[in-house]
């Protein structure tokens, strides 16, 4: 019974070789994600625009864009929460991720932060990471405590994310970015290859996202990490390559400095994509046309 | 007509804005600026009601609105157009109008009031009884203008009424804001992240990082680098 | 030919009753995410108020009026058993917001009172209401098809409860503020509408059709305090089925259930219907598990 | 501010096991000071503590409220009862059937002659049901409200069905008049004492059981899944898969407890099973303190011993304080017993803490 449960949980076993395309394991070469002609639409409205994205092994990416570009959709679309309604998204290669379940995701080796702290506000600090290392294990092997060397993982990624000393606290009890800490650390555990973090820093105080940063820096060293973040400063102190999304497309990448440079990502950020008329002069006394006949229409 | 005082407001152990001062004087139209994620909706969303806030105290035509519910908001004369529209998608399009007039009194549910609206906004009047849900964006956008403006409010809040919106109806609604100021009994709090659409209706500006005011000033004294450094990547 | 149409008018009939008693779930778990295990109450205190008042006129006018009371009752049904649903929900409900699991417990607590009182009041035994006479026949439709006018009368005043909840909800400035609700409740909370006002409207609402579904129910058979409990069940079903909180998913839900319900019930037996059409209705929620209405969500 | 972590003995070995030993020594030592009727009345509550703690497991723990422990009890039971029934009908066929008219005893019944079957199946029937139900419900993602009534129809249905077979089921009457369980007397002083000391000894181990599970990773998964399912399906498992084990287990414990109260009680019916049983278990667990296994144990023998205590003397009284105790147990004291005993009875640091938790758990 256990046994049959364990199989249906898809605990222990490799990953699925079920892939569709190349049969072969994925070229070493291969980008890790790669996002082909991807468009989805919600009730008629475009939010991705046969958008193709792709990312190298080991790479740390920032995601960028004005409200409405369809960051969050396409983290959306990767983990199998919004459907696409044409494209794909090849995985490590070869892993065709349309219609899979989430924790099918999970095992793939994706592991995904949400915008909000996610953990489990009833476990102390070290079961959070406790349970989301034991992803693997059978059902019945959940029934004995961890082994030394998950004990010692888990120990490890405590350190990592820094938070050794709340281990034996309630996560439900924790400071905002101790939680963002945590649910990264529940992340690391799994060891998983590809990481996307949706707005990591939102909310955090500027030690915290100071400590982000470098944790972040140190995880990317031995995993892809796709990050979705408004805050500028920190993804200036992070990022060495950044793609801005606008309208569902990729407007611009490349280095921070370059992206930056962008007048079409200046238009996005600072205009409107039109050709703007004169400005008008209007009878208010104090709105004088100083400023305004001085705003450049950029590019 | 709008004062808000040391506003602080949190989402759980998140701390979205703090210490925020503002004041919108009558008749006004004043910009609230910054990158998205900064705490701008969120900053409305308190003024409307919708969110409590942990500290502070906001007062509106000198009556201390902190603790009111938002329909008594609605009823003292403010005026809601919400990022994304919220139009109420399963209404028809003169549903929607209807809607606009709940906060006043009853006997002063003019119908004839939506006249106006709809010579206002001839998108609109093509077919009122179409459901809202399937108009276009901009015509979305176009609906919860009129829907805010319909009981003519006292303040109105706008926030970002040109996201996702095609060029040549953001022109109409910027004429729209021009004219209303023109007219000058709707103060209006604006929020925006495109500089020259803001500046180009505002008459004093707000900017906004990390949920605390960081810039503020007369939309022509403000130092524009500044501003973009803000606002830009 | 016959047997089946007369099962299609069972079937029918069976809906109507089912409708009248969903409608109020569906409406304040569209509005408040609540259900309300209290609901078969209002049934029953629809049916007891009709008997009530038929005593009453049997008391102080020894009978010939008791007829004609069974129509008075109907208004008066409504406004009690409305007047309860807005006691549940000022006293119980209003306080349990967002915390569904806990309202079910609540409500559950409050149904116990409700049917304690009953039997308190009216004693545990069933009871039964005299149906008027003018009810009492049948309109022959020729061949096995004999329609009766009791089933006939319950379907009419169903019909015309649901033309009037339609007028409600889609003409009238309430039911248009309702839906607004339901749709986006903040934003009907920034445009002036006092939510809390809405809320305990359509509770009452809700409550007092359940009452007419009672009073409808007298009709049918006899009457007892845990009358609602039985009808409720099936609503529960139905609303499952329609999708929580869909108006038109709960109308479809209710045919279709009333419907299958009968004809089950016509190939076997009562129990062996029931067992069917929640095995189908389970089957059916693996492939659609949002109902079968659903909002569309971004 | 540090909140003030509660009392070091409270929460430590001592505490775990200090008031379970208790609760295990006075059960022990109950016959001793007890009438007769008293214990048999002990002995069925402690059948509803099992009960209770089956319920508090899939809804304490796992935040699944299934308003349909009932029939898992109730088919128990009648696995149980079918047994003792053919026991005391010998070669004969059972009475009920005679009356309704059946000639030979229907397939299904044949089985049940063996204790080596019937015994098994008191767990096994249940257990099958649920996990059946349990996992199309669960893979179609049916959480919350939608899990609790689509198990409150299923109460409703089992309990019809079993009214409207008759000639299986006994009809309203359910199965009773047993004479003998293993060749011993049913009523015997004797044997129901044997009967108690064995439901004392099933609920120890439904209460290892439990505590083993809860304490284990697999119940720390459990609370995970309580508080936050996505997340746990983000963390790479299967929720489907869970929880329809655990609904499984739990299933199966009631029908366990359904067997053991049918020798005490004597009688097994679609009234015990139906939906007024099955939500009542509800309430010993929210009285008792969902999420603490001792709190169901004590849940159901208080609200069991109040309502024997009230409805032998009033019973119209009962029923308005059993209503009264539904509303009350939600609104003002969410944690039930033991909660109240660990939140206001302490140090007021663990009050804080407490209250920091319950705010988070709400969120």
């Amino acid at each position: 019974m256990i046994n049959l449960l364990s199989r249906k949980l898809g605990l222990g076993r490799p990953a699925p070789a079920s892939g569709s395309g190349v049969a072969d394991s994925g070229p070493i070469l291969s980008p890790i994600l790669s996002v082909e002609g991807l468009t989805v639409k919600f009730d008629g409205f475009t939010v991705l625009d046969s958008l193709d994205f792709s990312m190298e092994r080991g790479e740390m990416r920032f995601l960028i864009g004005p409200n409405g570009a369809g960051k969050t959709t396409l983290i959306d679309v990767i983990t199998g929460k919004a459907r696409p309604v044409r494209g794909r998204v090849i995985f490590d290669g070869w892993v065709d991720l349309a219609r899979r379940q989430e924790h099918d995701l999970v095992r793939l080796g994706i592991g995904r932060k949400f915008q909000t702290p996610a953990v489990f506000g009833s476990l102390t600090v070290f079961q959070n990471l406790e349970v989301a290392l034991g992803f693997r294990n059978s059902l019945g092997a959940q029934m004995r405590d961890l082994n030394a060397a998950g004990k010692e993982r888990v120990w490890h990624t405590l350190e990592q994310v820094g938070l050794t000393s709340q281990a034996q606290r309630k996560s439900g009890v924790l400071s905002h970015g101790e939680k963002q800490w945590l649910e990264i650390g529940m992340l690391l555990v799994q060891d998983p290859k590809l990481l996307l973090l949706d707005e990591p820093v939102a909310g955090m105080t500027r030690r915290e996202r100071d400590r982000t940063g470098e944790l972040l820096q140190r995880i990317a060293q031995e995993r892809s990490v796709l990050v979705v973040e408004h805050d500028m400063v920190f993804v200036r102190q992070l990022a060495r390559k950044v793609t801005v999304l606008h309208l569902g497309k990729v407007l611009s990448e490349g280095t921070m400095e370059s992206v930056q440079q962008d007048p079409q990502v200046i238009e996005a950020y600072l205009g409107h994509s039109k050709p703007r008329a004169a400005p008008r002069a209007t009878p208010t006394e104090e709105s004088g046309g100083g400023l305004r006949s001085t705003v450049v229409a950029p590019a | 007509m709008l004062a808000i005082q040391s506003l602080s407001v949190a989402y759980g152990e998140s701390v979205v804005l703090s210490q925020v001062n503002m004041d919108v004087p009558q008749g006004r139209v004043v910009c609230l600026m910054g990158r998205n994620g900064v705490g701008k909706t969120t900053l409305l969303k308190s003024i409307m009601g919708l969110l409590r806030p942990r500290q502070g105290q906001m007062c509106f035509e000198d009556a201390d609105i902190t603790a009111w519910p938002p329909h008594r908001r609605a009823r003292a004369g403010i005026g809601y157009v919400p990022q994304g529209r919220e139009i109420f998608p399963y209404l028809t399009i003169h549903e929607n109008l209807l809607m606009g007039l709940e906060a006043l009194p009853a006997s002063a549910r003019q119908p004839e009031v939506l006249e106006q609206m709809y010579s206002l906004f001839p998108a609109l009047k093509v077919n009122p009884r179409k459901v809202a849900g399937t108009l276009s964006g901009g015509q979305q956008q176009q609906l919860a203008l009129a829907r805010a403006l319909v009981r003519q409010p006292k303040l109105l809040l706008l926030d970002e009424p040109t996201e996702g919106i095609q060029p040549s109806i953001v022109q109409e609604i910027e004429e729209l804001l021009h004219q209303l100021r023109g007219k000058g009994d709707t103060t209006i709090l604006l929020v925006e992240q495109f500089l020259d659409f803001a500046l180009g209706v505002a008459d004093y500006c707000y900017v906004m990082e990390k949920g605390a005011i960081v810039l503020e000033g007369p939309a022509n004294d403000l130092d524009q680098g500044q501003v973009r450094e803000y606002l830009s990547v | 030919m016959d047997v089946w149409a007369l099962q299609i008018f069972n079937g029918v009939s069976l809906s109507t009753i089912l409708l009248l008693i969903a409608l109020g779930l569906a409406l304040s778990f569209g509005l408040m995410n609540v259900i309300n295990l209290a609901h078969g109450e209002f049934i029953m205190i629809g049916a007891y108020t009709v008997y009530a008042l038929q005593q009453a006129a049997i008391a102080f006018t020894g009978g010939p009026m008791a007829d004609w009371t069974f129509i008075v009752a109907l208004p008066l049904v409504f406004l009690i058993a409305a007047l309860m649903g807005l006691l549940v929900e000022r006293t119980v409900i209003r306080f349990l917001y967002r915390r569904p699991l806990d309202t079910l417990l609540a409500t559950w607590g409050a149904a116990l009172i409700l049917q304690q009182l009953a039997r308190s009041i009216f004693g545990a035994p069933n009871v039964q209401v005299v149906a008027p006479l003018w009810l009492g026949g049948n309109l022959d439709l020729g061949g096995d098809l004999v329609l009766p006018f009791k089933r006939l009368f319950i379907i009419a005043v169903a019909l015309v409860c649901l033309a009037g909840i339609y007028w409600y909800m889609y003409r009238s400035n309430e039911g248009r503020r309702m839906r607004a609700v339901m749709q986006n409740r903040d934003m009907a909370a920034s445009l002036g509408v006092s939510t809390r006002r809405v809320d305990s409207l359509t509770f009452a609402l809700g409550a007092g059709l359940a009452g007419v579904a009672g009073w409808a129910l007298t009709l049918i058979g006899p009457i007892g305090p845990s009358l609602g409990t039985f009808y409720v069940v099936d609503a529960f079903i139905v609303v499952i089925l329609g999708g929580m909180g869909q108006i038109p998913g709960t109308i479809l839900a209710a045919f279709i259930i009333g419907m299958f319900n009968t004809i089950f019930e016509y190939g076997t037996t009562a129990v062996v219907g029931k067992v069917l059409v929640f095995t189908l209705v389970i089957l059916f929620l693996q492939w659609r598990p949002a109902g079968l209405m659903r909002l569309r969500s971004r | 501010m540090r909140v003030l972590p509660p009392p070091a003995f409270l929460h430590g070995w001592v505490a775990r096991w200090c008031l379970p030993a208790l609760v295990l020594l006075l059960l022990l030592a109950a016959p001793a000071v007890l009438s007769g009727f008293r214990m048999g009345l002990l002995g069925k509550f402690l059948t509803f503590a099992i009960l209770a703690l089956s319920l508090n497991l899939v809804w304490g723990y796992g935040g699944m409220l299934s308003l349909g422990h009932g029939v898992f009890f109730g088919l128990g039971g009648y696995a149980m009862a079918m047994f003792l029934k053919l026991e005391a009908a010998r070669d004969k066929l059972p009475d009920f059937m005679f009356w309704s008219g059946l000639t030979e005893l229907p397939i299904f019944w044949e089985p049940f002659r063996h204790a080596w079957f019937a015994l098994p199946m008191t767990f096994i029937l249940p257990a099958a049901l649920a996990g059946g139900l349990g996992y199309l419900v669960f893979r179609s993602r049916i959480t919350g409200v939608y899990f609790a009534l689509i198990t409150q129809a299923l109460a409703l249905i089992v309990s019809i069905l079993f009214v409207g077979q008759q000639p299986y089921t006994g009809g309203t009457n359910g199965i009773t008049n047993f004479r003998t369980i293993f060749g011993f007397s049913v009523t015997g002083a004797g044997t129901q004492l044997a009967m108690y000391y064995i439901t004392v000894a099933f609920l120890a181990l439904t209460y290892l059981l439990c505590h083993w599970i809860i304490a284990s990773r697999l119940g720390r998964l459990l609370v995970a899944m309580r508080d936050d399912e996505n997340r746990v399906r983000f963390s790479g498992y299967n929720p489907a898969v869970l929880k329809t084990a655990v609904f499984t287990l739990s299933a199966g414990l009631a029908g366990v407890s359904g067997a053991l109260f049918v020798p005490q009680v004597g009688i097994i019916s679609p009234s015990l099973m139906g939906i007024v049983p099955s939500i009542e278990i509800a309430i010993w667990v929210a009285v008792g303190g969902r999420g603490v296994l001792m709190g169901a144990v004590l849940g159901a023998i208080v609200v069991n011993g109040a309502k024997s205590l009230f409805s032998e003397s009033f019973p119209d009284i009962w029923q308005y304080f059993l209503g009264a105790l539904f509303v009350g147990a939600v609104l003002m004291f969410p944690s039930g017993i033991m909660g109240f005993f660990r939140s206001e009875g302490w140090r007021p640091g663990w009050r804080a803490l407490t209250q920091a938790r319950a705010a988070v758990l709400k969120k």
